[in-house]
């Protein structure tokens, strides 16, 4: 639909999809949330005006349609991460609840005292503290796999890990805070031939990169809608059928069970067993026209358009005096750029940036351990997506010009 | 709004309201070779089935139960045609058989509640897995 | 805005809010999901087209916009509910989620081997399975206060279980399957002098009575955004703040924390302890807007409307034969009637009223227990909300006529 | 776009930069009387003090950290002010006291670099819960 000619993103159409850039806004935080096109809200406005009503259970025609377009939205998901059915499909809140889901469900029956979780330097909050939790609460030892200079995680450090034969291995397949691309194939393969149970945070992974869960061989995969150009309120847990089937409910309550009784209750099935509650349904039914614009504009085309800002993004934030670059190369790398000034804070370049309408992250991108790592309180970052062109970048490079102006 | 009666109604045709009020093959057998029963625990509706089988052939079959008229209904046609069957053919019996005898349209919300006897059949009398129930 | 004259409820100018009606159903479902008005999904589009973004650590404009309306939901849905400050105020996915985060957080901590949880008859699964897990994981035990033949609690039986010294105690302001209200003050009361921490379940309390959580006396309050005009995908736990400090977290990673380190983690203050990731800001923003919009109605107004349309109703369906009804006389019971018919299962009568988009439950209504309990495996629900009238009630009874007609 | 050059933007003043770049009683004291530090976690700022006092006046004071121009600006003016005041009168500088003397218009994100002097001086010289901290 809005790619030209041999799998390039057409940025001016899909720009036109996003209301909120009318306001001239160089919106450059989509790491942090993206923006959601029509086609997104358009679809959860249909469920909201049209055939709004609970799913399951159905007993007329405009609860049946919900039904479908939320069940329909699972098959959408199962393609898009190629998982093995729609079995393996749980809709979360997000990524955080879906780490938090096997935390609590699969870490607590399966994790014990003494047993080792590898976790690495570079990950998000949402992938370090469920575990760290955990492993308070069953007595099981963390260790980080650090990286090297370039921001690369130091897979002799991991493979040495691994002869521990841990029993959980959780990293994400992208940096959010360095950008990263991390070798998963080959950290899941080692990790899976080492024993272990092996979660992936493709929080930053499904977004940009796409992911072939069957072909990855990870356990369970997590990922948030609104990264995605989904609404707000939905994400996934993937999980493999095996794992899952054998798992406890995480939450409980309507919707799960099959029978309550004083006595006792039977479970659903899966994906059910899963979904205590009432669901985010709209937000369900958003996240399905997200999977399908990401779909109709191509994966491929998607890295590829990312690849190509990032690469111009890097040589001109490269070509600033005082400019410091964290993490690797852009060819190895998603599009996610963290930098410092020097004499500069993040927070006075957001400032400055922002009165030119250009929005910047600045902070530790919940990734504390990782701050620590390069000595550093805070970067600024600026990252990309399918809407992002390169005038966003000049203004980007325009802000920093600004600053080093004020604060000379 | 609809204003038919029974007599015309395109979905509560006479034959299902008749095969609901009077269940052909209705109640319990004696030492039944096999029996099985399932529910729909998201409406509350039961089926169970009890076979006599002799030299592969379903000499006898009865039903019993409670539910919506599609799933009585149901029940009570896949009887009429289960009994003399032989098993081999029995298993044959699929979805599209089923909701082709009950000849009406069916509902995604009520597909359930036609199929939860050949659920029974098959379950039950052979031990399949059920791969894709539960589509709600 | 749309009450008219001394407090009543300016149905016909409500309706034209809800766009969904003009497609002339009649929805009686509400008890289930209420319907959402303009006024809401145009709060959720605002966000999306014109601050989307992430909340909270804001370094840009639109953030920082986007932080100010979650946040400042927080301080309606406190005024609401007359909670004391807004740190008691905890967003969730719904009462479900709201529940779970008690027994987890709360329960597993306090609740021992032994320990009595005092639930009753008439609560939803949701109010009745998370305990059930924890009883089993805790080896606490659990009693169920009956009902009486008006579907009741039997209060005599409730005083006598308070003797055991339960540590918990938990039901439902409105029972969803019969309407019943309970005398929740004086429950909580007793509850409260007899020791024990007290839940209430109000996902249908809150939308269709109200509550003053500080004149009510409960430790937790749960209840859902979308059974009271707001979108899918939100709701509230309140919780004394005494209680929420001493918890541990629920969920953990992003948001949630103060400071991460490889050492250890320390949290943040309330209410952000519980809202662990990016939450469901779109859904929170248009749970301020359903709040504006009853606040606006006023929540007596609200009730009276719902008393009036019960009243009709249950007289209209007293008439029909065959017809039996469950549940407390109207002046005692909130918008929902549960009601079987002889001979027509609730399935068959739903689908027929359906034909007539006459939206209609048919079920268990997650509340098995208390099927089992009234000898039924389902019966049909008609509940009502502000936006319906009296002509919606004909048009039930019409297709009930003729559901008795085709199965006569 | 703005085109300011540091001389008149609205925001980053010229007392403010230079505050920043030439932060007055920077530095650590030897055996303080009080000494409390205060960061804010969202944004890696750390703010320190020190403090010697005699005869309820606050004889000296030294700031440390790192962070923003606002945070550490709003530092240096707080030290400037408080030395040589009475422990009495300092308890009284409150918010407005301190958004006022920046005299800039401060955004809801920036109000806690500019205000987390205040807490290191509030919570830390006199123990006083900061009630409605953390506003975001
Ligand atoms: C009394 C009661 N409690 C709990 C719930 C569960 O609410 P939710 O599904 O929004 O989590 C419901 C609604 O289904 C209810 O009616
Ligand atoms: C790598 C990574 N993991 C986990 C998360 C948490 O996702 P969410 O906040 O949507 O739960 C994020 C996003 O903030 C992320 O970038």
């Amino acid at each position: 639909m809005t790619t030209n000619g041999a799998g390039h993103l057409d940025v001016a159409a899909i720009r036109r999809d996003f209301p909120i850039l009318e306001s001239g806004i160089a919106y450059l935080d989509s790491a942090n949330t993206s923006q959601r096109p029509r086609q997104v809200t358009g679809a959860m406005l249909d469920y909201f005006e049209h055939f709004n009503s609970n799913i399951h259970r159905a007993a007329y025609h405009i609860a049946e349609v919900a039904t479908e377009r939320y069940e329909g939205t699972r098959e959408k998901v199962r393609a898009f991460i190629n998982a093995a059915s729609t079995k393996e499909i749980i809709y979360t809140r997000g990524t955080t609840e879906a780490i938090n889901l096997v935390a609590y469900a699969w870490g607590r029956k399966n994790v014990h005292a003494d047993d080792l979780i590898v976790l690495t330097i570079l990950d998000h909050h949402s992938n370090i503290v469920p575990w760290q939790i955990l492993a308070a609460a069953n007595g099981a030892r963390i260790e980080y796999v650090d990286i090297d200079e370039r921001g690369e995680l130091r897979l002799d450090q991991f493979h040495k890990l691994l002869e521990h034969s841990p029993k959980l291995v959780a990293f994400s397949q992208v940096s959010n805070a360095l950008g990263t691309i991390n070798p998963a194939r080959e950290m899941v393969a080692a990790a899976k031939a080492a024993g272990a149970t092996v979660l992936v945070d493709g929080a930053q992974g499904a977004p940009h990169q796409g992911v072939d869960v069957r072909a990855l061989g990870c356990d369970f995969y997590a990922f948030s809608g609104h990264k995605m150009l989904g609404p707000t309120g939905a994400g996934v847990l993937y999980g493999r059928r095996e794992l899952l089937e054998a798992m406890d409910p995480f939450q409980s309550g309507g919707d799960m069970i099959k029978t309550v009784r004083v006595e006792g209750t039977t479970y659903h099935d899966l994906p059910w067993k899963f979904e205590a509650g009432t669901q985010a349904i709209g937000e369900v039914i958003g996240l399905g026209a997200a999977v399908d614009y990401l779909a109709g504009l191509g994966m491929e085309a998607v890295r590829e358009h990312e690849r190509e800002i990032t690469e111009y993004a890097y040589e001109a934030l490269s070509d600033i005096d005082g400019l410091t670059l964290y993490g690797p190369p852009p060819s190895r790398r998603a599009g996610v750029i963290s930098f410092s000034l020097a004499g500069i804070h993040p927070h006075d370049l957001a400032t400055i940036a922002d009165r030119d309408q250009v929005c910047l992250r600045a902070g530790h991108h919940c990734a504390m351990p990782l701050m620590t790592r390069l000595g550093v309180a805070a970067t600024a970052r600026a990252s990309f997506y399918v809407y992002t062109q390169k005038d966003e970048v000049d203004r980007l490079v325009s802000s920093i010009k600004e600053a080093q102006r004020i604060f000379k | 709004m609809s204003t038919g009666t029974a007599a015309d109604d395109q979905f509560y045709r006479e034959y299902i309201l008749d095969h609901y009020k009077n269940p052909r093959n209705f109640g319990r057998l004696e030492k039944p070779d096999i029996t099985h029963e399932e529910d729909n625990p998201l409406c509350g509706d039961v089926v169970g089935m009890d076979f006599k089988v002799a030299d592969g052939v379903i000499e006898d079959v009865r039903f019993h139960g409670r539910g919506c008229a599609i799933s009585q209904a149901s029940a009570s046609l896949l009887t009429e045609r289960l009994k003399g069957m032989a098993l081999e053919d029995a298993k044959k019996i699929d979805k599209n058989d089923v909701l082709g005898e009950l000849g009406i349209e069916i509902s995604p919300a009520r597909i359930k509640c036609a199929l939860l006897s050949l659920k029974v059949l098959k379950v039950g009398a052979y031990g399949l897995a059920d791969e894709d129930e539960d589509e709600e």
